[in-house]
C-alpha cells in the first residue's frame, strides 16, 4: 500500500477526457515522477489530488484517508503540499514574510487568531524560516518584494514555502523550469538531501529527464490522460513507446 | 515600549502628543483674527475628528490589510449609535455601558453580514455589502421607525424610561451624559492672551479611546494574523494550498472593523446623543473610503489624517461666508478686494465640495498612495537634497 | 391580471432607463475595468445638455412693455426668444418644443469630447492604478462637475419638456380589450423605451460585429501583451470611454423630460446603476441589459399595494433583497465574465 | 447664561443648507437672514421692521449690541446639522441659531440648541412634529403645519371639488409625509371625501411611474401628493406625463393636489403645476403693507421676489430681535418668555398669535393654485384663498400633536 | 564591474556585415534599481543569437527594453531594428515594424479562446502566417481552436505563444524560454520549426536555460552577468570554452 493510492480518477472538460481511467500508487519515501507529453493530464492529476479540481470518477486515498470532498487547506493540513506550474507566491510581501507563512500555518494550524502578540516576537517560527532561506539559498533577498525577483527565485521560493511546511507528501509541477543549470543541480542536491533527512515522499512533475533521472525511484509515463507505463527509471528510458510519445530522438 | 518596535513606539508617541494638546495645536490663530476661521480646536470638531479616525483606523483594518473594499461600513457606525442611544433612553446616561453595547451590537451585525457577504470577493463583495447597509437605511428612514424614529432620528425625550436614573432632572430638562457623573459636555476654557483653548471632557474620552485603539490597530498589523491579512489580499491561492482557511481571517478582519465602527457610533451618541439613519447611507460608507484612501489605505496612520482631511473642509470650508471673504481681504483697495471675492467665492461656503472634490483628484494625482506616503516623499526628498542619491536598492519597504 | 400587465410594462419602462444606464456604466467598469464612480455625473451632464439646448433656443432679447408691470411696480420687460424672431413665432415656437431631441445632436459631440477629454487627461494614467484610487479620483471628478453644474443652473429642478405631440398617454388596456383607463402609459416613455432598445442594440453590434470588443477585453486583461501584437490599445481605450460616455450622455438627454433634471440626479442613479452592473455581471454587456430590466419589473412590482402588505417596505429594499440573492446564488451576477474584478 | 454676549456685538448662527437638493432655497433664506442683519442694523430701508407692530426694535442692532452672524451648511442632514449648530455655539458664540429646510433637521437642531442653552427659530419645517411630540422650550416655529394645510385647503377643496370624492395619497415615507397624509386625509373625509388608498412611496424614488400608474384604475377622482422637494416635482411630473389631468372618472374630471407648496418647487415642475391647488406660508403677490413692504426690500437688493423661505426666516430673525428688547436681554429664558403668548400684527400674514402651549404660530394660511398664464418666471402661484388663523388653529392637545413634553427653558447655565 | 563589451568586434564584424537589430549601450531601471547596465550588442539578418545567463541575469530586462514594454524603463542607449529606431517608439509601434516577442509566462490572454489569440495577432498589419498554416504547424491547437488559452496545459500554451509571434509578419523574433514546460519531443519540433524559420529568412533571438540545446541552435551567443554583457561570440566557442561554461552557464 502506498501513501497516495489514486484510483480510476477521471476527469473531463466539456468534450476532452484530460483523465481517463489513472491508477497510481505512490510509496512512502520515494520519488515517484510523473512524465509525459504537453497536454497529458499530468497537471490535472495534481489538481485532483489537492481539492482544485474534483474528479468526475474515482477515488484518491492519502495515507488511509479520501481527500475527495475536502477543501484545499484541509488536504494542505493532512501533509500534502503543492509547487505550482507558474509560481504562487504572494507578490506584496516579502522574500522573509513569505517564508514565515507556511511556518505559521505548520505550527498553529488552518487559523489562529493571533492579533496582538508581534511577528517579532515568535522566536520558533523566525527561526525556522530563516533557516529555510539559508538552506534555499535566498538569504540576502530577505527583504526584497517577491514580485520583484526574477522567475527562477521566485520558483526557489515557492519550493521553500512549501518544504518548510515539512509535507508529507511534496507535489512539485515543473519545479526547475526555467531556472538556471546551476540552480537546477542546487535544487535536486536539495531533493535528494531532503529526501534523506526526513520521511518525505516526493511526486513530481518535470519535463527535464536530467532532473528525472537524478531524482526519480519509480517513473509513470501519462499520455492521453491514462498512465502508459510505470516502471523504473532505467527501464522507461528504454522503452520505444515512451520514446515515440515522449522523449523523442534527442534524449 | 508596549511590545512595539522603536519606529511603532515613536508613531505612537506622537499621535498621543498630537491628541493631548490637540486644543492648543487646532487653536493657532488668536480669536477674533481674520484668521480665527481656521480654527478646529472646538470640542464638538475635535470629537469628529477622534470618532472618524476611529472609524477609518477599524476601516483600514479591513479595506488596507485584506483589500476587501466594503461599502457599507457606515451600517455598522449607525447601529451602534442607535444602540448607545437606546442605553441611554432605558438604562441610564454613563457612557460606558453604551459605548460597550455598541461594540457588542455591531459586532453582532458584523458577524451575519461579514458571514454572508464574504462568500464573494472583490466587486461582489463591495456590492454586497452595500447591498445591505443600504437596505439598513432605508427600513431605518421608514419601516423601522418605531425603533429608529426615521427621518428625525432617535433622540432622548423627557419622558425616557431611564431605570438607572431620572427622566428629568430637577429642572425640567433632559440629563446629559457623562462618566460616572462626568458630564461629556464639560469644558474648561483657559484664556492666554487672545487666544481661548477648549478642554472638552468628551473630547479626551474619545481620543483616549482612539489612542487605545491606534495602538491595537498597530498590534494587529504588526501581528501574525495582521500578516495573514496582507497575504490573504497578496494570493489567496497560496494561502489555501499553504493549508490556511482564509475565510476565518477574513471575516474576523471583518468584525474587528465592525467593531471599530461600532465604538465609533457608540461615542458619537455619546458625545451627542442622537442617532440618524443617514449615519448608514450609502455616502457615510463611502466617506470612510474616501478617508481611509486619501490617507493612505494600508498605512497605520493614513485613515486618522484622512478622516481629519475631509472633516475639517465639512466643518471649516463650509463656515466661511462672502461677510468673511470681505473681511480678509479687506486691506485690499476695493476693486481688488472685489475681485478677489469674486474669484475665492465659488469654492467656499456652499462651494465646500467644490474645493473637496478639486483636492481629492489632485491628491491621488499628485501623491498616489495617498496624504501620508505623499508626506513621507516630501520627507525623502528633502532628506535626499542633504545628502547624495543612495537609494539604488530595489528594496521597498510597506510605508507606515 | 390589468394591475400586472400594468406593472410588467411599467418594470419594462424603468428598466430600459436602468439597462441604459447601466450599459455605459459597465463598458468602463465592465470592460475597461475602472470603477468610475463619475458615471452618473455623465448622465447629469447628459440631461443638463438638453436644458443647455433649451436655454440657448430660448436665448431672448428684452423689450419693455409699458403696460405691464414686474413684481417690483416698475414697467415690466418682456422678453422675445431669439429663434421666433428669427424663424416667425411659429416655426420658432416648434423649434424650441423640439429643444429635447435637438439635443440629441448636440450631446452626442459634447458627450465624446468629455469622455475623450476625461480619458486622455485623467483616466488614462489610473489604469493600473489601484480601483481604491480610481474611485477617489472620479469621485471627485463627479463632485466637481455636480458643482460647475450647480454654479451655473442652481440646485433646484429644472423642467424641460418633451415635445408637445408626445405629451398625454397612451391607452394600452383598451388596445388589449380592458375597461379604458386600466393601462395607460406615456408617449414619452414608449419613446424612451424604444430610444433605449435603440442604442442598446446600437452598442451590441458594434462590439458583437467587429473585433473591437475583442481588443478591448483581451486589453483590459493585459495591456501589455496586446501591446506588443501591434495593437494600440490605448487608442481603443479612449473610443470606448468616448462611446460610454456618448451612451450616459443620451440616456440622460432623453430622461429630461421624465423627471426634471438637478445637479445631483447623477448621485442618485450612482448606487442603483452600480448594483445593476455588478447584478448583471461584470464585463457582460447582456447581463447589465438583463439586470436592468429585471431590477426594473420587479421594483414595479414591489411598488403594489398587494405585494406591500404582504412584506411592509418591500418597495424600498427589493433592488437590494434581489442584489443579494443573485450574487448568492451565483457567483458571478447573471452573466459575469470570470477574473474580472474579483480581487 | 450660554454665550452671553458680552462686547459689542451679539452673534446669531443662520444654519442652511447650502448643499444637496435643497441649496436654493438655502441661499434664498441666507439672502434673507443678510436683509434682516442689514435692517436690524439700521441700513437699508428697513423692510418690515416699519410695519411690524412692536416697535421695540430701534435699527441699532439688538440691545445696542451690532448684529453680526457666522453660516453654516446643514446638507439636510441631521448628523451635519447639528455638527454645524455645535461649531456656531462652541467656536463662534453663537445665542440663536436658526435655519433648516427640513423637518428631520429642524427638530434635531431644535433638539441640540434646547440641550445647549440657546433659542432656536425654525426655518421651514412643516412636520406637525416640530411643535407636535418633539416640541422644545427653547424652540419656536414660524411656519405652518401639516394640520394647518389640511384646515385651510378643505373649505376650498370643498367649493371646487364637491364632497363626493374619492382621494388616492401618495405619500412620501418618513414621519413628515405620514404626519401630512394624517392631516388631509382627516381633514377630506370630514368633507364626506372617500380615502381610496394611501400609498407609501420610498424616499430614494425618483420616478413614481409605478405609483402612479395604478390610480387610474383604483376608482380615485383625486390624487393627493404629500410629497416636498424633488419627490414633490416628480411626482407631479410623472402624474400629468399620465395624463391624469385629462381624464374623467366617475364622471368627474381627475383632480391633482399638492397640500405644500413651495415656489421654487413649483418652478422645478414647470408648465405641471398651472391649475393645481396647494396650500403655502406666504407669497409674494400679497398685497398687505407688510408684504410690499419685504417684497420691495428684497427685490430691490436681489432683483427678484424672495420665496416663502425667505420671508419666514427674515421674520424670525425680527421676531427674535424684538424679543430680546422687549426682554431687555439674550437669556434665552428671557426670549421664552418675551415670545410666548406674544401676538403682533405687520409681519405678512396677518395678526399672529405664538401660543405658549407649544410654541407654534398662528395666523393666515394661503390657498393657492398654479397660474396658467404666468407673465414672468417668479409668476407661478396665484393666492386662491386667505384662509383666516382660526379656522386653522387647533386646540393644545390635538390628537395629531400629542405626546412629547415642551418641558423648561434652559439657559445653559 | 560590469565587463566592457568588446565592442571593436562587434564594430568590425558590422562594416562586414551590417547589423539588422542593434542594441546600444542600454541602461534600463524598474523603478529606483538599475538592473541592465549599458548593454550593447549586434544581430545580423537570418541568424540566431543566444543570449544566456543566470537567474536574475537581465535576459528578460533586455528583450522587455527591446520590445519598447514601459517596465524596466530605459533611460538611456538606442535600438536600431532593419534602419528603424525603436527606442523612440511605444511597444505596439515597435511591434508593427517587425518586431515579435514571446515572452516568459507565455502571457495567454484569459477570457479568449486559443483561435482568438491568434485572431488578436491579425488586427494591427502586417500580418504574418495564416491561422490555418499555424494550426498546421501545431496539430494540438487546431484541435483546442475554441477552447480558453489559459485552460491550455503549459505546453500548449507555449505553442500558443509562439504562434501567435508568427501570425504577425515580424523581422524579428525574440524567444524568451521558449523550451521551458516542453516535452522533449515538442522541444524538438520547436526546434525544427525555429530551424524552419530561419530558413525562411527570420532573424531570431532566443533566451534560454537549456544553454546546450540553445548554443546548438544558435549563430551567435551574448552572456549577460548582473546586467552586463561579459561574452559576445561565436556559439560554438562557448561549447568550447569550459571556463566560460562553468562559470556563468554551470554546464
Ligand atoms: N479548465 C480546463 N478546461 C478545459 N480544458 C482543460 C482545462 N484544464 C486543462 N484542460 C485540458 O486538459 C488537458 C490536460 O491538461 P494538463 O494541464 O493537465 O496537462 P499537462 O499534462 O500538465 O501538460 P504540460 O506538461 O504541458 O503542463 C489539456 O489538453 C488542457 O488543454
Ligand atoms: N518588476 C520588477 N521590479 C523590480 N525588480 C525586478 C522586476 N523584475 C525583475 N527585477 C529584477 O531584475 C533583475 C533581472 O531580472 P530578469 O527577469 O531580467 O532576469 P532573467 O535574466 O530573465 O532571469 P530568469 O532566468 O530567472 O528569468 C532581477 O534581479 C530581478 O530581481
Ligand atoms: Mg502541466
Ligand atoms: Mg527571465
Amino acid at each position: 500500500m502506498g501513501i497516495l493510492e489514486v484510483k480510476n480518477v477521471g476527469k473531463r472538460f466539456g468534450g476532452l477526457q484530460a483523465l481517463g481511467d489513472v491508477n497510481l500508487s505512490v510509496k512512502e519515501n520515494t520519488v515517484h515522477a510523473i512524465i509525459g507529453p504537453n497536454g497529458a493530464g499530468k497537471s490535472t492529476l495534481l489538481n485532483c489530488l489537492v481539492g482544485k479540481l474534483i474528479p468526475d470518477t474515482g477515488s484518491v486515498m492519502f495515507d488511509g484517508q479520501s481527500v475527495l470532498g475536502r477543501a484545499p487547506y484541509e488536504i494542505n493540513q493532512m501533509g500534502i503540499s503543492r509547487v505550482f506550474q507558474t509560481p504562487e507566491i504572494f507578490g506584496d510581501l516579502t522574500v522573509m514574510e513569505n517564508m514565515l507563512i507556511p511556518c505559521f500555518a505548520k505550527r498553529d494550524g488552518a487559523f489562529e487568531l493571533n492579533a496582538i502578540g508581534s511577528v517579532s516576537g515568535q522566536k520558533d517560527v523566525l527561526e525556522k524560516a530563516e533557516a529555510m532561506l539559508v538552506d534555499m539559498n535566498m538569504a540576502d533577498k530577505r527583504h526584497m518584494h517577491a514580485a520583484a525577483m526574477s522567475r527562477g527565485d521566485k520558483r526557489r521560493l515557492e519550493i521553500g514555502m512549501c518544504l518548510s511546511q515539512e509535507p508529507r507528501l511534496l507535489l512539485l509541477d515543473e519545479p526547475t523550469a526555467g531556472m538556471a543549470r546551476a540552480d537546477t543541480n542546487n535544487t535536486i542536491d536539495l531533493l535528494k538531501q531532503i529526501k534523506e533527512e526526513r520521511d518525505i515522499t516526493i511526486a513530481i512533475i518535470e519535463h527535464d529527464m536530467h532532473v528525472v533521472f537524478s531524482l526519480a525511484d519509480r517513473i509513470t509515463v501519462l499520455a492521453q490522460g491514462t498512465p502508459l507505463v510505470e516502471d523504473d527509471p532505467q527501464n522507461i528510458k528504454g522503452n520505444p513507446k515512451v520514446r515515440e510519445a515522449y522523449l523523442g530522438e534527442s534524449a | 515600549m508596549f511590545g512595539l518596535d522603536k519606529k511603532d513606539t515613536t508613531l505612537l508617541i506622537i499621535v498621543a502628543c498630537l491628541a493631548l494638546f490637540a486644543p492648543f495645536i487646532l487653536n493657532p490663530f488668536p480669536t477674533g483674527s481674520a484668521m480665527a476661521q481656521f480654527n478646529a480646536g472646538y470640542p464638538d470638531l475635535m470629537q469628529r475628528f477622534v470618532i472618524f479616525g476611529i472609524f477609518a483606523i477599524g476601516f483600514n483594518i479591513l479595506f488596507g490589510l485584506t483589500g476587501y473594499l466594503s461599502f457599507g461600513h457606515a451600517a455598522f457606525l449607525g447601529v451602534g449609535s442607535y444602540s448607545a442611544v437606546w442605553m441611554f433612553k432605558l438604562v441610564g446616561m454613563n457612557v460606558i455601558p453604551a459605548i460597550v453595547l455598541s461594540v457588542i451590537v455591531a459586532g453582532l451585525f458584523a458577524v451575519v453580514i461579514g458571514f454572508v457577504s464574504l462568500r464573494r470577493s472583490g466587486i461582489y463583495f463591495s456590492i454586497l455589502t452595500l447591498a445591505f447597509a443600504q437596505m439598513s437605511f432605508n427600513l431605518a428612514y421608514s419601516v423601522l421607525t418605531p425603533i429608529t424614529n426615521g427621518e428625525t432620528g432617535l433622540q432622548l425625550t423627557l419622558d425616557d424610561p431611564r431605570v438607572l436614573g431620572v427622566s428629568q432632572t430637577a429642572d425640567g430638562s433632559i440629563p446629559v451624559t457623562s462618566l460616572f457623573g462626568l458630564e461629556m459636555r464639560s469644558t474648561y476654557e483657559m484664556v492666554v492672551g487672545p487666544w481661548a483653548f477648549q478642554f472638552n471632557v468628551g473630547y479626551y474620552l474619545c481620543a483616549l479611546i482612539m489612542l487605545v485603539s491606534f495602538y491595537l490597530a498597530v498590534r494587529i498589523f504588526r501581528s501574525p494574523f495582521g500578516m495573514m491579512l496582507r497575504a490573504v489580499k497578496s494570493n489567496q491561492q497560496r494561502m489555501n494550498y499553504t493549508g490556511l482557511n482564509t475565510r476565518p481571517y477574513t471575516l474576523a478582519a471583518f468584525v474587528i472593523s465592525g467593531m471599530y465602527a461600532g465604538l465609533a457610533g457608540g461615542l458619537m451618541a455619546s458625545m451627542d446623543p442622537l442617532a440618524g439613519a443617514e449615519r448608514m447611507q450609502w455616502t457615510a460608507s463611502g466617506e470612510v473610503v474616501l478617508m481611509t484612501i486619501l490617507g493612505g489605505a494600508g498605512t497605520l496612520i493614513g485613515p486618522v489624517v484622512g478622516a481629519g482631511f475631509i472633516k475639517y473642509f465639512e466643518n471649516i470650508f463650509s463656515k466661511i461666508n462672502d461677510t468673511v471673504l470681505h473681511q480678509w481681504f479687506a486691506f485690499m483697495p476695493d476693486g481688488v478686494e472685489d475681485f478677489m471675492v469674486f474669484v475665492v467665492h465659488p469654492f467656499i461656503g456652499k462651494g465646500w465640495h467644490l474645493t473637496l472634490g478639486i483636492l481629492f483628484m489632485l491628491v491621488v494625482i499628485f501623491l498616489p498612495g495617498g496624504l501620508v506616503e505623499g508626506g513621507q516623499k516630501v520627507k525623502n526628498w528633502i532628506k535626499g537634497r542633504g545628502k547624495s542619491e543612495d537609494s539604488k536598492s530595489g528594496k521597498t519597504e510597506p510605508a507606515e | 391580471m390589468d394591475a400586472i400587465l400594468l406593472q410588467i410594462l411599467n418594470g419594462l419602462d424603468k428598466g430600459s432607463a436602468y439597462a441604459l444606464i447601466a450599459l455605459g456604466l459597465t463598458l468602463i467598469f465592465g470592460t475597461l475595468g475602472v470603477v468610475n464612480f463619475a458615471h452618473g455625473a455623465l448622465f447629469m451632464i447628459g440631461a443638463f445638455c438638453a436644458v443647455t439646448v433649451q436655454r440657448i433656443l430660448n436665448l431672448s432679447f428684452e423689450t419693455i412693455d409699458e403696460t405691464k408691470t414686474d413684481f417690483l411696480g416698475n414697467p415690466a420687460k418682456v422678453k422675445t426668444a431669439y429663434v421666433e424672431s428669427w424663424f416667425g413665432p411659429e416655426t420658432g415656437a416648434a423649434i424650441i418644443d423640439w429643444s429635447v431631441p435637438l439635443a440629441i445632436l448636440f450631446a452626442i459631440p459634447v458627450m465624446l469630447f468629455i469622455g475623450y477629454v476625461m480619458e486622455r487627461g485623467l483616466i488614462k494614467h489610473f489604469y493600473k492604478r489601484p480601483h481604491a484610487d480610481q474611485i477617489l479620483v472620479t469621485f471627485g471628478l463627479a463632485i466637481v462637475l455636480q458643482e460647475v453644474v450647480k454654479y451655473f443652473y442652481g440646485a433646484n429642478p429644472i423642467p424641460t419638456g418633451a415635445p408637445d405631440v408626445f405629451k398625454g398617454s397612451f391607452d394600452f388596456g383598451v388596445m388589449l380589450g380592458f375597461d379604458p383607463n386600466a393601462i395607460i402609459y406615456p408617449y414619452w416613455r414608449l419613446v424612451y423605451f424604444a430610444f433605449s432598445a435603440l442604442i442598446i442594440g446600437g452598442v451590441f453590434a458594434f462590439l458583437q460585429f467587429t473585433t473591437f470588443g475583442m481588443v478591448v477585453r483581451a486589453g483590459m486583461a493585459d495591456r501589455e501583451t496586446v501591446g506588443l501584437l501591434g495593437i494600440n490599445i490605448d487608442r481603443r481605450f479612449t473610443i470606448m470611454f468616448g462611446v460610454a460616455a456618448a451612451v450616459a450622455g443620451l440616456a440622460g438627454v432623453m430622461y429630461a423630460p421624465i423627471n426634471s433634471p438637478n445637479y445631483h440626479m447623477g448621485m442618485d442613479f450612482l448606487v442603483l446603476s452600480f448594483v445593476v452592473v455588478v447584478v448583471g455581471g461584470m464585463g457582460s454587456l447582456p447581463g447589465a441589459v438583463l439586470a436592468g430590466f429585471l431590477l426594473g419589473v420587479l421594483e414595479s412590482f414591489a411598488s403594489m399595494n398587494e405585494v406591500k402588505s404582504i412584506i411592509p417596505g418591500i418597495d424600498q429594499i427589493i433592488i437590494y433583497v434581489v442584489a443579494i440573492i443573485i450574487l448568492l446564488t451565483r457567483p458571478r451576477g447573471l452573466m459575469g465574465r470570470k477574473g474580472v474584478m474579483e480581487d | 447664561y450660554t454665550n452671553e454676549p458680552t462686547g459689542g456685538t451679539v452673534t446669531l448662527g443662520f444654519n442652511v443648507p447650502q448643499t444637496g437638493p435643497y441649496a436654493d432655497e438655502g441661499a434664498d433664506e441666507l439672502r434673507a437672514y443678510e436683509l434682516a442683519v442689514e435692517h436690524l442694523n439700521g441700513g437699508g430701508d428697513g423692510g418690515m421692521m416699519n410695519t411690524f407692530s412692536s416697535k421695540a426694535l430701534q435699527g441699532n442692532g439688538i440691545l445696542g449690541k451690532k448684529v453680526e452672524f457666522v453660516t453654516g451648511d446643514t446638507q439636510t442632514k441631521s448628523d451635519a446639522a447639528r455638527a454645524s449648530a455645535k461649531s456656531m455655539i462652541e467656536k463662534d458664540g453663537a445665542v440663536m441659531i436658526t435655519g433648516g429646510s427640513s423637518s428631520g433637521v429642524a427638530i434635531a437642531v431644535q433638539g441640540l440648541c434646547q440641550e445647549a442653552g440657546v433659542i432656536f427659530m425654525a426655518g421651514l419645517t412643516h412636520s406637525n412634529d416640530t411643535t407636535g411630540k418633539d416640541k422644545k422650550a427653547n424652540g419656536f416655529r414660524h411656519f405652518f403645519n401639516g394640520y394647518m394645510s389640511g384646515a385651510a385647503l378643505a373649505p376650498v377643496l370643498k367649493n371646487l371639488y364637491g364632497t363626493d370624492r374619492n382621494a388616492y395619497h401618495l405619500t412620501a415615507d418618513y414621519t413628515w409625509g405620514w404626519t401630512q397624509e394624517e392631516s388631509i386625509a382627516a381633514a377630506t373625509e370630514a368633507l364626506g371625501w372617500n380615502t381610496v388608498n394611501k400609498v407609501r412611496t420610498p424616499l430614494a424614488a425618483t420616478d413614481f411611474s409605478s405609483y402612479i400608474a395604478p390610480v387610474l384604475n383604483s376608482g380615485a377622482d383625486v390624487l393627493v401628493l404629500n410629497h416636498y422637494g424633488g419627490n414633490m416635482v416628480n411626482s407631479l411630473t410623472n402624474a400629468v406625463q399620465f395624463g391624469l389631468r385629462e381624464k374623467i372618472v366617475n364622471g368627474k374630471q381627475f383632480e391633482i393636489v399638492v397640500p405644500l407648496y413651495s415656489r421654487l418647487m413649483a418652478k422645478g415642475a414647470g408648465e405641471n403645476v398651472k391649475g393645481i391647488h396647494g396650500s403655502t406660508n406666504w407669497h409674494w403677490s400679497l398685497q398687505d403693507d407688510a408684504s410690499k413692504a419685504f417684497v420691495k426690500s428684497f427685490g430691490t437688493k436681489y432683483g427678484f421676489p424672495p420665496s416663502q423661505a425667505a420671508h419666514t426666516v427674515y421674520c424670525q430673525t425680527l421676531l427674535y430681535a424684538d424679543a430680546a428688547e422687549r426682554a431687555g436681554t439674550f437669556n434665552p429664558c428671557g426670549i421664552v418668555e418675551a415670545l410666548e403668548g406674544y401676538e403682533f400684527d405687520g409681519l405678512g400674514n396677518g395678526k399672529t398669535l405664538y401660543r405658549a402651549e407649544d410654541h407654534q404660530c398662528f395666523k393666515d394660511v394661503l390657498v393657492v393654485r398654479g397660474k396658467e398664464n404666468p407673465t414672468s418666471e417668479f409668476d407661478l402661484l396665484e393666492v386662491v384663498e386667505v384662509t383666516p388663523a382660526s379656522q386653522v388653529t387647533y386646540a393644545p392637545d390635538h390628537p395629531m400633536f400629542a405626546g412629547g413634553a415642551l418641558g423648561t427653558c434652559n439657559s445653559g447655565a | 564591474m560590469n565587463v566592457k563589451p568588446d565592442f571593436s568586434k562587434n564594430a568590425n564584424q558590422a562594416t562586414t556585415a551590417p547589423a539588422f537589430l542593434s542594441v546600444w549601450d542600454l541602461h534600463a531601471y524598474y523603478g529606483e534599481s538599475y538592473i541592465v547596465q549599458g548593454i550593447s550588442f549586434n544581430v545580423h539578418e537570418g541568424e540566431i543569437l543566444a543570449l544566456l545567463g543566470r537567474n536574475g541575469a537581465g535576459k528578460t530586462s533586455t528583450l522587455r527594453s527591446i520590445a519598447r514594454l514601459g517596465d524596466p524603463q530605459v533611460k538611456h542607449g538606442e535600438i536600431w531594428l532593419d534602419h528603424q529606431p525603436l527606442h523612440n517608439m511605444a511597444s505596439h509601434e515597435a511591434a508593427t515594424v517587425g518586431l515579435g516577442l514571446v515572452p516568459e509566462d507565455r502571457r495567454i490572454i484569459p477570457g479568449l479562446t486559443v483561435e482568438e489569440n491568434l485572431q488578436l495577432a491579425q488586427i494591427a498589419p502586417p500580418i504574418g502566417w495564416s491561422i490555418e498554416r499555424l494550426y498546421d504547424l501545431f496539430p494540438r491547437l487546431g484541435e483546442r481552436r475554441k477552447q480558453e488559452g489559459i485552460t491550455l496545459s503549459g505546453g500548449e500554451q507555449q505553442m500558443l505563444a509562439i504562434a501567435r509571434a508568427l501570425a504577425r509578419d515580424i523581422k524579428v523574433l525574440l524567444l524568451d524560454e521558449p523550451y521551458e514546460g516542453l516535452a522533449p519531443v515538442i522541444v524538438d519540433e520547436i526546434e525544427k520549426t525555429l530551424i524552419h524559420i530561419k530558413e525562411q529568412g527570420m532573424t531570431t533571438v532566443i533566451v534560454e536555460q537549456n544553454a546546450v540545446r540553445a548554443l546548438e541552435l544558435a549563430d551567435r551567443a551574448v552572456i549577460l552577468d548582473t546586467g552586463g554583457i561579459v561574452f559576445d561570440g561565436a556559439a560554438a566557442e562557448v561549447l568550447e570554452n569550459e571556463e566560460l561554461r562553468a562559470e556563468y552557464l554551470a554546464i
